[in-house]
């Protein structure tokens, strides 16, 4: 399994049954299709559906009907369509129960960077900001290092955060971590490694629970 | 209480300089054949407000590309190269906001009502000192209504009143721009008799609209765009 | 024609064709009885209608539509239902073209109080002071003194204001009188009255142009 | 997603001293079935939200006669006799506001703001100097949103995940105290399986529904009372 792949098909397991769910552009888009075409779950996208599910067939899009990353989508039984106003008042008044979303820089405050690299990468702030300060719960979906292997798991954040202290868990290609009062725990291993080389790779401290290497 | 025009009157009424909201996330609820009678009418030194900028050589790109647009508010122009381009360069003026928050200002314009207290990017870079407000024990960002001279905005089915009835993620911004935009434009391609909507389900009530363009069909524009189909 | 029916049905020649109209509790919501059936108008009602119109026939009442004063209406072809916060976004936007009033007290001024007689008299503001405060084009209807004969048009308002310098024209059973910005200028009257006789049942000072006479 | 729970269970959430919305312009609106329940379980010290006190009899009128009411936020109860002596008595607070207000406070609640901007009385007696903000060059009066506990609403048309559809004047305040209040409990004699409502005609999205109540039919509360029929 690709290094992706094993970051989208982990990530699915995060969508409990019944959860409002907002699946940012880049990894998170494509963690709906890992779902099982029944599940009991509404995905909310920001240009107003709640509701939304897996890419159209061809012949079923409609030009009207896009999701917030661009792309014509079926929905499922039980949707709305609504005005972006209402979209965000969904948000802000934190009835989404989960937002994947990428990263370009985590830290272990939780903090996230995922809107702007001065200099190189402004183009707007789009509904992250919302999303990362109001949903209860942000599962991060990153590739462990960036594309010239430098650690995206830092101490502290040094890009303009998009919201503090916001990020529950973070799924990498390597790990599931989770954002904790005592600092970063990693809770899982996606592929065999060490402590020792995850850490290796990996800016900020991790802990590493006994029950970890048990498992 | 017919408000039809023909297109060519409709944006005629737009004088150089004005600001000008525009309907649309990415291409559904964006008014094409108004954007279009704008780019060959030639109307200069616009504000545009758009959450986004389209791609390029459609919707308002082509405005920009053509120099009639001096700034532009928004809240993510990724999908357009060009425009990042233009921006990076100096030659357009870009005011971004938190999508939300880009709604709310413009919501509020539409309330009457002349800004809001929130907590978005309190303690980000977005927030500059001299927004910030301590009231009554807490402290907030005061956010602004943004409201414009015109507001341009493609409805699925109109009357001839002006009652306007969105189709899908077409809604988006239009109803709150509709409300926050002195005069409103609207193009659709199915207008209907008063009474021929349903009066619960019209999501723009005519009182907001002040002209109605009805198209003779809808162009490829609106049609299935390549760029939207994910790969 | 009794003093009321003389106020409504001068009050209803004030509606042009093309006009949005907000018609208060009282005198104003009659006047809809004196308007034809075809005119081109839209009466709203604070509580979400666009397109409002007469009583509803007995057998025509919907138990969910009544008018902002709790009567069953019927509606017009090219109506619209919405919240109360779109209905008074209509008003503070000036969507509205014109909104008749009752009154307690006008003055010179244009000064309108209709909400409240401390120790008497507060059942809530209701509607009223946004109507007032944001409809271009404000006409009262009022009897010209009260039930014991004190007079209602004043020289300065004694109650709390609904709205200050809100009023465009008084219509009374005795005349019609506009707020200018040289004071209260008489433009009609609608009973035999001399001008001293006019003056002498209004506190405040009335100004009758020459053409007045000559009508 | 079904939100589907007896009235009983739905209604017995409430604690004593809640905040409680409760939708409704006169009757249209009025969630009468789930305010009789809360009469019988009897909840007391409650603070209703509701733009007027119903009239005598009915509706919200009956929890305030019967004591279990300290305070209503309103905008007019002239239509209630017995309410306006409670209150001029002292037995019951009352808090006014203009009625556009009053949307707008619960309307910023619901959109996770916390107040906005207004020039809406600003010098009248309804504006208190410490409401008063000088703020880049205006004044203005700051309105707080107005949020709470519990809302009370009915829907004409529900379905299980709890999307909502209005019918004519009944929608007035329903959508926004649905967003504003922590936990909306709704009623409704109409309930679908999801899908049967069109998209894009639903009012209050289900997101903003915690509980819903299928009543069997509505009762004579709900059809046409002589006190709406003008004379």
């Amino acid at each position: 399994m690709s290094d992706i792949n094993r970051i989208i098909s982990r990530a699915a397991r995060e969508i409990q049954p019944g959860n409002i769910v907002n699946l940012g552009i880049g990894l998170p888009t494509q963690v709906i299709h890992h779902l099982p075409e029944d599940m009991d779950v509404l995905i909310h996208t920001e240009n107003g559906v709640l509701g939304a599910w897996k890419q159209a067939q061809p012949e079923q899009m409609d030009p009207f009907l896009i999701d917030s990353a661009g792309a014509y989508i079926a929905t499922r039984p039980g949707s709305a369509f609504f005005d972006s106003a209402v979209s965000f008042a969904m948000i802000r008044r934190g009835k989404l129960d989960l937002t994947m979303i990428g990263a370009f820089e985590v830290d272990q405050q939780g903090n996230l960077a995922n809107w702007k690299i001065p200099g190189k990468f402004s183009p707007g702030i789009g509904g992250a900001m919302e999303l990362a300060q109001k949903t209860p719960r942000i599962v991060v979906l990153t590739t462990h290092c960036d594309k010239k292997g430098a650690p995206k798991v830092l101490k502290h954040c040094r890009l303009p955060l998009t919201a503090a202290a916001c990020i529950s868990r973070i799924i990498t290609e390597k790990a599931v971590i989770d954002v904790t009062p005592e600092g970063l725990v990693v809770r899982e291993k996606l592929e065999p490694i060490s402590n020792e080389a995850l850490q290796a790779i990996t800016e900020a401290e991790l802990i590493f629970p006994p029950e970890l290497e048990a498992s | 209480m017919n408000k039809q025009q023909t297109i060519e009157q409709a944006i005629a009424q737009i004088p150089d300089g004005a600001s000008i909201m525009v309907g649309g996330f990415g291409s559904p609820g964006t008014p094409f054949a108004l954007i279009d009678e704008l780019l060959k009418q030639g109307q200069k030194h616009l504000t545009l407000i758009k959450n986004d900028a389209n791609e390029m050589g459609i919707g308002i790109s082509k405005l920009i590309e053509n120099g009639q647009v001096d700034k532009l508010v928004s809240t993510h122009i990724g999908l357009n190269r060009r425009v990042i381009e233009l921006m990076n360069e100096g030659v357009l003026e870009v005011e971004f906001h938190p999508q939300g928050i880009f709604a709310e200002k413009i919501r509020t314009a539409g309330a009457g009502s002349f800004g809001f207290l929130s907590d978005i990017g309190l303690e980000s870079e977005i927030t500059k000192p001299e927004d910030l407000l301590d009231w009554k024990g807490a402290r907030y960002k005061v956010e602004m209504a943004l409201g414009a001279d015109f507001a341009l905005i493609h409805a699925a089915q109109a009357d001839t009143f002006g009652n306007l009835v969105y189709q899908g993620s077409a809604i988006n911004f239009s109803p709150l721009m509709a409300m926050a935009a002195n005069q409103v434009i609207v193009e659709t391609a199915h207008c209907r008799a008063p009474g021929e909507l349903e009066p619960a389900c019209i999501h723009t009530p005519s009182a907001f609209v002040s002209s109605l363009v009805v198209l003779p069909a809808l162009t490829n524009d609106y049609g299935i765009m390549e760029h939207h189909v994910r790969h």
